[in-house]
């Protein structure tokens, strides 16, 4: 047991600090959000410099073969600074659906670009019937020669708009809600039949809604069993959740300190508000919200590899609990603490309690994750 | 003690519901039943509807173009007027300026304003805060210096809603900045937005909307016959003010509209194999909802009835937990609708609460969610945080 | 629409305050409770001098007529007192049983006797697995000729260890939770076979358990329908539950009332610790919980004689829930902000705390009722 | 970062849960399954198992008598005797005035006091709290006057823990009134229970139990020798003493062992047709419980971790999470036994949590839930009040 970082996770933590502090102050951020694609290249350039992008890939595909607390390492940072770049879409989730469904041919066609910076692949997952329920596909692939045909609608694809491609969940037998009959597929984002329509999100992001129209995939697309995906997607969603719980804790500890700052600036009734206990015991409140998160962020990323796919699951859905609950009671605090200004989009603010409230609503909200722990009989049956 | 509305009540109460229901324009109430903001057409179409029918100010002096009613009706009617939904009237005239008019302001001000705030001919805005006086009003900073037959002003002011609309603006300003205590060099001034040297700056709130403004006065001449009362009275004036805007300050009715809208949305969005209101816990949050807001009604009603008791214009300082409850419960509806929309709410549209071109993410009850569940966040702050509240009920109420 | 107390219910109002103003100091009622039979009996005299017993009884039964505001007028003072006598179990809810279930004849035979003070009746309802659940009576009562016999076991029954007889809810026909075939009985504490054993409360009261083994009812002592007891045992469901309201009411206006002036008074780092903005607030926070729980109690009394069930029911269960919630955090409030002292026999707050506790867990908790009003489906569906 | 625990820490927590599982007394063991508290001569018997093991101080240095475990140790330590569940020490000997003595006392002192600490032949209780002075502790006014070799004490001390048994009291006592601070009037004496003129009055709490007295001196004898450090300095050792406390304060092992025997009468208690664990709506808030119940756990190895890591003896002001969080989560678990067991906590047993002679009234795991809640209110009130807590976190952590 040991809560200190290794040399090698010191020494990313302080590149993308050092990164984000040049790059990424809140009106540089604003900039990024303003290009066109929704985020900067640049930096995006600079991620795959520092190694950002090969983090969770096996070292024989050209990535560092690092783990889940490497991943919240970098994501603890992003939450900081609110980054818009597509790392959680790309890096982390389709990256994940990659290394836990391709083989290793297709991980050695398909990583490198990823890791380089030149393709930039999102996870077609959800439906509109989906919720939280990830078995809840309904779009069909069917078998055509050695390939299949995809037919159907994606939404909320996260950075869906400008991904360079796309792994496509999509089923060849069973019905939505079953766990078997799934399969992933590659599919280039210029494929024929494929349309996409670009939208940005609550939390200054961008996202996509996907047209599949029989769109062809070849054999060489097929990710692993083509009926038999739902390992690799519970796994996918429990290392986006970690990396999500992370990146909340990030935000959240931003926040407290954006938030102890002000109180202590602003006057009202000729003293700093700092001097009434009641803002000092909220403050309190949030610090320990945020610890609490914290630790759970890390309790996450203990279990986010973790095989059995129950204990996986129940330690990744209490952190989720532990991680909306503390975010929306330090979002709400710190904007009430803000006062007016607390709900402009003028301060830093605003854009973290947004970004709370759709991290809680990403993969399940608290309280469905609350009832996921209950149904399996609580969390401490194990041991 | 008797607990039930009378006969006459109930059949106020009827009038009250016929009428709306027969007058409101259908698409302000589509609009209002969608969680999207009224637009300002919408909201002058109604007023003038209401004005016609003597009802657009009902809690004035019936001299004035009031109703007559007491408190009962008076809630009686706000609560119709939520649950409809129709358009509310805005507070800055018809709560906040015309009262400080009517009561203090000399009869060439009474004539000239109010029959137009009760047509909405005139839209007023409020110009108390400012960018280093929140909570702590009395610290204003907005100079107006005496020359001749008008005062010169100079400085600024925020969180002015919906002032990009507005005709005219009701401002604190200092008048005398040797007073000895900051309270009594105040003066209360109204202020013709087209003067030359008014600025008006949007400040885009956090769902993404124009709702408030800043505004800057850069050597404003108002002309002295505009000063309300007396000059360094101000304070006492906005004391008023401030404790006038009691009535429907819970916003009863229009949680229990959000709360219908709620369970409409709960029953047709998918979770599982059914909807989200299959789930029995997402019920019970309801429920408790609910039960909260019962509980408030009642002690509004209580309120109200005392206030019958006691004469009007007295505010009573347990109207503060009206405040809290019903802005606690205002944010807690919200957030069930964010619960029930689930991740429909991460969609971004410009135009999610004013009305829309494009065809939407997800279902069409989508869009308003998240930016109502944002800029709600403002209820608790505004019209003296709820923080401010609590020392209110502390002091006032507990002697503390 | 008027809150105000008409001059018979102020009158109540004022004997009732005044009584216990004289006769029901903290220390007064630590010498009733320690009295033979838990309570004072001289005390109980002078309520029927006042006309409390006769409150809810018909005139022509020899009672004043009065409703649910009135027994909330007396209900209210006494849980401002905290009084241990049996007027809850006797009056209200024995009463309640009479009144919705006995014939003019029984009623005229029991009620002079209640409203005189010479007869104390108590409720015998609840069993070992009933829990919230009225209907989940096993005790059986067998036909024998014209009367019944009484086998099984009761408990919990309000003071039922000094009750001079007993309305029994027992079972003619139908299984346990199954509404119908129930029957109230009218039993003597000293009827043949007929045993029990008194036991002290957490409130400072006392209650029984009470095993029937065979005891025979005769016919003029079943009260109204031997099956069809439900709506009778529901309606007294309603007014014990609406009574319990009010009480707890009492009780907390009182641990308001208490805790506002321990804090002024009690010093720490040389000022009162009402100085502190924090407890201020905490202060308020009391208030507001007692206001939300009066205007409910309010609620229960207009609705407690409502006679369609269902909206009762919901009426009912709604007060019980914000009762329950106001009661719990006023009292932990109190207890806290007391500090040490709250947490001692020696003071008042300690046993307001202990009431608060049982009457949220006296006919269901307020979850239980939340669970009751979700499944109503609300609570504006109706108008 | 390591996440998990290195083998060597698996094969000791292990080893402690054999050994406490084959040496627990199993009456003991049984009284605290059953909610009830054990008694003086469970816990001496228990105490003295543990210190032939060598265990009865493991955190005290090597020469003392402790184990030279890292924090880690500790911890796990500490867990394992919570959960299992057997006895807990006492802090007054072990955690409170065992540490003063061997950091400030004489030598003579420690050879006399601290073998009868580790075997518990000697009972101590603390006399810090005065009726006057809770919170503020440095406002007490309890006198010694030293007169030749020994101080005259005269005062009183209140909230006096299981003194009933006590054969010493450790005292804060104002040697210089006169002194510019009242925190630097005061030194730190050991008084013999024993000596004329202390009187100990028992407090009933408010489950009707017998925990804390109020303790009298009146003319009181101390030899000078008891004199703890010097003259004058006793609140330095108090600070000592107070932010030493710290290992276990969440009390997490102990809450788990509380959510064992809550799941276990859920399970057994008939609700409906049914038991009440089949009520999905209980499960969840006991699984909520759970989860700030995992994340404080996961809390407490991080100050853990990094006390290690800083070395033994500062106290990390993160530990008041710990007290506030740890408190609030066995107040939450005494509330869910009492929703749990439903009208079946009305009965009150006299000798409901120190054990019974009646048959019970319900089922026989109902009667010490109500006293146990009850007595759990004055877990956030003492070792310093949840809101002091806040006010450190405040302070020290975020510098407001």
């Amino acid at each position: 047991m040991d809560f200190d970082l290794s040399e090698e996770q010191s020494l990313i933590k302080d590149s993308v600090t050092r990164l984000l502090r040049t790059e990424y102050g809140f009106e540089a951020r604003e900039k990024h959000r303003a290009e066109a694609s929704g985020f900067s290249e640049k930096l995006w350039a600079s991620f795959a410099e520092l190694g950002l992008l090969a983090i969770p890939f096996e070292e024989e595909d050209g990535g560092l073969g690092a783990g889940p607390v490497e991943t919240m390492i970098v994501m603890e940072a992003f939450g900081r600074a609110l980054v818009v770049e597509p790392y959680l879409a790309s890096v982390v989730m389709a990256g994940a659906a990659l290394r836990h469904a391709a083989s290793p041919e297709q991980r050695a066609a398909i990583v490198p670009g990823i890791v380089e910076g030149s393709s930039r692949l999102a996870f077609a997952l959800a439906e509109r019937d989906t919720r939280y329920d990830l078995s809840r596909i309904a779009m069909k692939a069917s078998r055509e020669g050695d390939g299949f045909r995809l037919s159907g609608e994606k939404t909320l694809v996260l950075h869906g708009d400008t991904a360079t491609g796309f792994v496509v969940a999509a089923r060849t037998a069973g019905a939505p809600g079953e766990a078997a009959g799934l399969g992933l597929f590659n599919v280039p984002a210029g494929a024929d039949g494929l349309t996409r329509r670009g939208f940005p999100t609550q939390d200054g992001m961008r996202a996509g809604e996907l047209t599949f129209a029989n769109v062809f995939v070849p054999k060489d697309a097929v990710l692993g069993d083509p009926e038999g995906a739902w390992p690799a997607i519970a796994r996918v969603e429990a290392e986006v959740s970690a990396a999500l719980c992370a990146e909340a804790v990030g935000s959240m500890e931003r926040m407290v300190e954006l938030t102890v700052a002000y109180i202590k600036e602003r006057k009202q009734f000729g003293v700093p508000i700092a001097a009434f206990q009641v803002l000092q015991h909220r403050a309190s409140e949030m610090y320990m919200a945020l610890e609490q998160a914290r630790s759970m962020a890390i309790f996450a990323a203990m279990n986010a590899a973790e095989h059995d796919e129950t204990a996986r699951r129940t330690a990744i859905s209490a952190a989720k609990v532990q991680i909306g609950r503390s975010g929306r009671f330090i979002g709400q605090n710190a904007v009430q603490l803000h006062g007016g200004v607390g709900v402009t989009m003028e301060y830093e603010i605003a854009h973290h309690f947004k970004r709370q409230a759709m991290i809680d609503l990403a993969f399940g909200d608290a309280d469905y994750h609350l009832k996921l722990v209950a149904d399996a009989g609580g969390m401490d049956e194990r041991d | 003690m008797d607990l039930t509305f009378t006969p006459e009540e109930t059949e106020f109460r009827a009038e009250v519901r016929g009428f709306i229901a027969g007058n409101v324009p259908k698409d302000a109430q589509e609009t209002l039943r969608a969680g999207r903001h009224v637009s300002k057409d919408q909201l002058v179409r109604w007023t003038r509807i209401l004005n016609d029918k003597g009802w657009s100010v009902p809690h004035w002096p019936v001299e004035y173009g009031g109703t007559g009613w007491d408190p009962i009706r008076q809630y009686i009617f706000l609560d119709e007027m939520q649950r409809a939904p129709a358009p509310q009237m805005l507070p800055f005239g018809h709560s906040m300026v015309g009262p400080v008019i009517y009561t203090f302001g000399s009869k060439a001000q009474k004539d000239r304003f109010l029959p137009r705030i009760a047509n909405l001919d005139d839209w007023w805005c409020q110009g108390f805060s400012e960018p280093g006086a929140g909570s702590d009003l009395a610290g204003l900073t907005t100079r107006a210096v005496r020359e001749g037959d008008h005062y010169v002003v100079n400085g600024q002011k925020t969180w002015t809603t919906l002032g990009q609309y507005a005709d005219w603006i009701f401002c604190l300003v200092r008048t005398d900045p040797q007073a000895p205590k900051k309270q009594m060099g105040i003066s209360f001034l109204l202020i013709d937005m087209t003067a030359p040297g008014i600025t008006v700056r949007p400040i885009r709130t956090i769902e993404g909307g124009h709702e408030v403004n800043e505004v800057f006065f850069t050597d404003v001449k108002v002309p002295a016959e505009n000063l309300v009362g007396e000059e360094n009275r101000g304070w006492d004036y906005a004391k008023f003010l401030l404790g006038n805007e009691r009535t429907g300050i819970a916003g009863v009715g229009a949680t229990k509209e959000r709360i219908r809208r709620l369970k409409e949305i709960a029953k047709a969005e998918p979770a599982g194999a059914g909807v989200v209101w299959d789930d029995p816990r997402f019920r019970e949050k309801v429920a408790a909802v609910e039960i909260e807001l019962k509980a408030l009604e009642m002690t509004q009603l209580r309120v109200v009835s005392a206030e019958a008791r006691r004469g009007h214009g007295k505010p009573d300082p347990a109207s503060s937990i009206l405040k809290i409850k019903g802005t606690e419960l205002q944010q807690a509806t919200t957030e069930l609708l964010m619960e029930a929309i689930g991740p429909f709410a991460l969609p971004y549209e410009a135009e999610a609460v004013e009305g829309r071109n494009e065809p939407p993410v997800g279902p069409d009850y989508a869009a308003p969610i998240a930016p109502n569940y944002f800029n709600m966040r403002k209820v608790s702050i505004y019209g003296g945080s709820n923080e401010i509240q609590k020392n209110i009920i502390a002091k006032a109420i507990l002697g503390l």
